[in-house]
């Protein structure tokens, strides 16, 4: 429970610090505490193949990208905050009490009585390791019971990064030339 | 004592956030982060055996992992300002 | 090929020793992946062709480097405490210095093992390599001592057998 | 009786590498300059993370997790002087200078 807490407010603080700096690239370099700080957060709230995955992708991966990207825009300038926008701070406020106010209709976290508990997951839980000889359920889930629609997240990615990599190959080939 | 080492290890990672937070150069937040992705890594094994499940270990070294390969990216970045430089050339002919 | 091979045989090691599941079918997809991983080194030319371990490295070898570690470790405890009671006392003890270090007549292997036990010990850091020298830095120049006088380049001298000469 | 020795080395353990990480944080806020900083670091690095996890390892005994706290320290003892060398290297080609008491001792290179 003290943890819950004590990575909050690890969470809050960063968070109010990236949107405050004024330099890029420090932003980039907190953003990686940031989400190291959420991966320890989907630990601590069991969700571990979540955590492997924002480990992999949210501290190495974005970090990198985000290098690249202003390696390539070549982007040290630092911003000045000089509007201070009353109106933005307002409507996120708003949506952020909105929400609060719809999660109070949830079910309680790790709730066993809960609808997303007792349809399916069951089934999952106590067949798949015998139907598909994985250990790990999550994956059986993805791989297997929802593999077309595991297949088609992956076509699109891939989609994507084959459009990316065609749109940053030919900036590259230019300056070669 | 377990849980009493994770509060312990939490407050050390306060004043690296400080630190991170005051800086004053660019660096000694790079320094801050590196070593608050080794205390991440402390806390994730001590909250695995707080909670009696020590399976999480993984994450702790898949944590090791990219916390290394981000700084050494991050210090790339620094030293040649391309991330695709093999660091063969040296950094005045690429600018 | 060979370090391929070795490559290989070290990922399937390590995927046994993290996995903890031994099922025919588990073993033969974590093995793919491990074949699949040497394939794309080996097709990516990241292989470390150097660092072949069954070459050069008997089991002596192996042995005066782990008792290398254990004194390693005593040095890195002692030199630890040295620094946490700088810290405690408020930074007043703090006298930073740079000093060049000779490494001369190591190889590369030495080279990297004496460099990174520098750094790996609190209070001492190599800040660059530079030929046969090293540019250390420390927090207090009475930590540096023990390196001046050549304790650790000669333990690391010993690891391979030859004679620790004085510097 | 075996197994309160075991508890008992395991709080020290823990207990000293606790210490040690605190101390180490402390020093990253409290040193003057960059470079002595990383030193700070060190100590977390080494001598805190290696008294913690031996701690775990006694407290799990001879399994595959004890295997893997292993694994792990290994590989942290191999980055940190890595990424330390390059943090101070990287730090003095974009012309940071080391403090130095006597002042105007500055490397070559």
């Amino acid at each position: 429970m003290i943890v819950n807490i004590i990575l909050l407010a690890f969470l809050l603080t960063t968070a109010v610090y990236i949107s405050r700096i004024t330099i890029l690239f420090g932003a980039v370099m907190i953003y990686g505490i940031y989400s190291l700080l959420c991966a320890t957060m989907f630990v601590v709230l069991d969700a571990v193949d979540v955590a492997f995955t924002e480990a992999a992708v949210g501290t190495g991966i974005s970090t990198i990208l985000m290098l690249s990207a202003l390696s390539l825009t070549g982007s040290r300038i630092e911003i000045t905050h000089k509007r201070k926008p009353i109106m933005a701070l307002c409507a996120s406020l708003g949506l952020g009490a909105a929400l609060l106010w719809g999660t109070s209709d949830m079910p309680h976290f790790a709730d066993a009585s809960a609808p997303a508990n007792l349809h399916v997951a069951p089934y999952y839980l106590e067949e798949s390791s015998e139907q598909i000889g994985i250990p790990n359920v999550v994956t059986s889930v993805l791989a297997s019971y929802r593999g077309y629609d595991t297949l088609g997240e992956v076509v699109v990615i891939f989609t994507a990064g084959i459009g990316v990599i065609s749109l940053l190959g030919r900036t590259t080939r230019r300056r070669e030339d | 004592m377990i849980a009493a080492t994770l509060i312990a290890v939490m407050i050390g990672m306060v004043l690296l956030l400080a630190r991170a937070f005051i800086g004053p150069t660019i660096f000694d937040r790079i320094l801050a982060i590196n070593n608050f992705g080794t205390k991440t890594v402390i806390v994730l094994a001590l909250y695995g055996f707080v909670t009696e499940r020590p399976d999480f270990l993984d994450i702790a070294l898949v944590y090791a992992l990219c916390n290394f390969i981000v700084t050494i990216a991050v210090l790339k970045y620094f030293e040649y300002g391309d991330l695709g430089h093999t660091g063969k050339q040296p950094k005045d002919e690429i600018s | 090929m060979k370090s391929t091979l070795a490559l290989l045989l070290f990922l399937s090691i390590f995927w046994l020793a993290l996995s903890g599941h031994y099922s025919g079918l588990l073993l033969g997809l974590g093995f793919a992946s491990c074949l699949w991983v040497a394939l794309i080194a080996r097709r990516m030319d990241v292989v470390d062709h150097g660092g072949l371990p069954v070459q050069k490295w008997s089991l002596r070898i192996f042995t005066t480097f782990f008792i290398y570690l254990m004194w390693l470790g005593k040095e890195i405890v002692l030199s630890s405490i040295a620094v946490a009671r700088m810290i405690l006392s408020n930074g007043a003890r703090v006298r930073p210095e740079v000093i060049q270090l000779s490494v001369e007549g190591m190889n590369d292997m030495e080279k990297v093992i004496y460099a990174n036990s520098i750094t790996l010990t609190p209070g001492t850091l190599t800040v660059d390599v530079d030929g046969d020298w090293l540019n250390v830095h420390t927090v207090r120049g009475d930590l540096l001592e023990p390196l001046k006088r050549g304790d650790m380049a000669n333990r690391v001298r010993r690891i391979y057998n030859r004679s620790g000469k004085q510097l | 009786m075996i197994e309160i020795v075991f508890l008992i080395l395991r709080d020290v353990c823990l207990f000293i590498g606790a210490l040690f990480v605190l101390v180490g944080s402390l020093g990253v806020l409290r040193f003057p300059d960059f470079f002595s900083r990383i030193h700070a670091t060190g100590i977390t690095e080494t001598v805190g993370i290696a008294f913690i996890f031996a701690g775990l390892i006694v407290e799990v005994g001879y399994s595959l997790t004890s295997l893997k706290l292993l694994i792990i320290l290994v590989f942290v003892f191999f980055t940190s002087p890595t990424s330390s060398h390059a943090l101070a290297k990287t730090a003095i080609h974009a012309g940071l200078v080391p403090l130095t008491h006597k002042g105007g001792n500055q490397p070559s290179n």
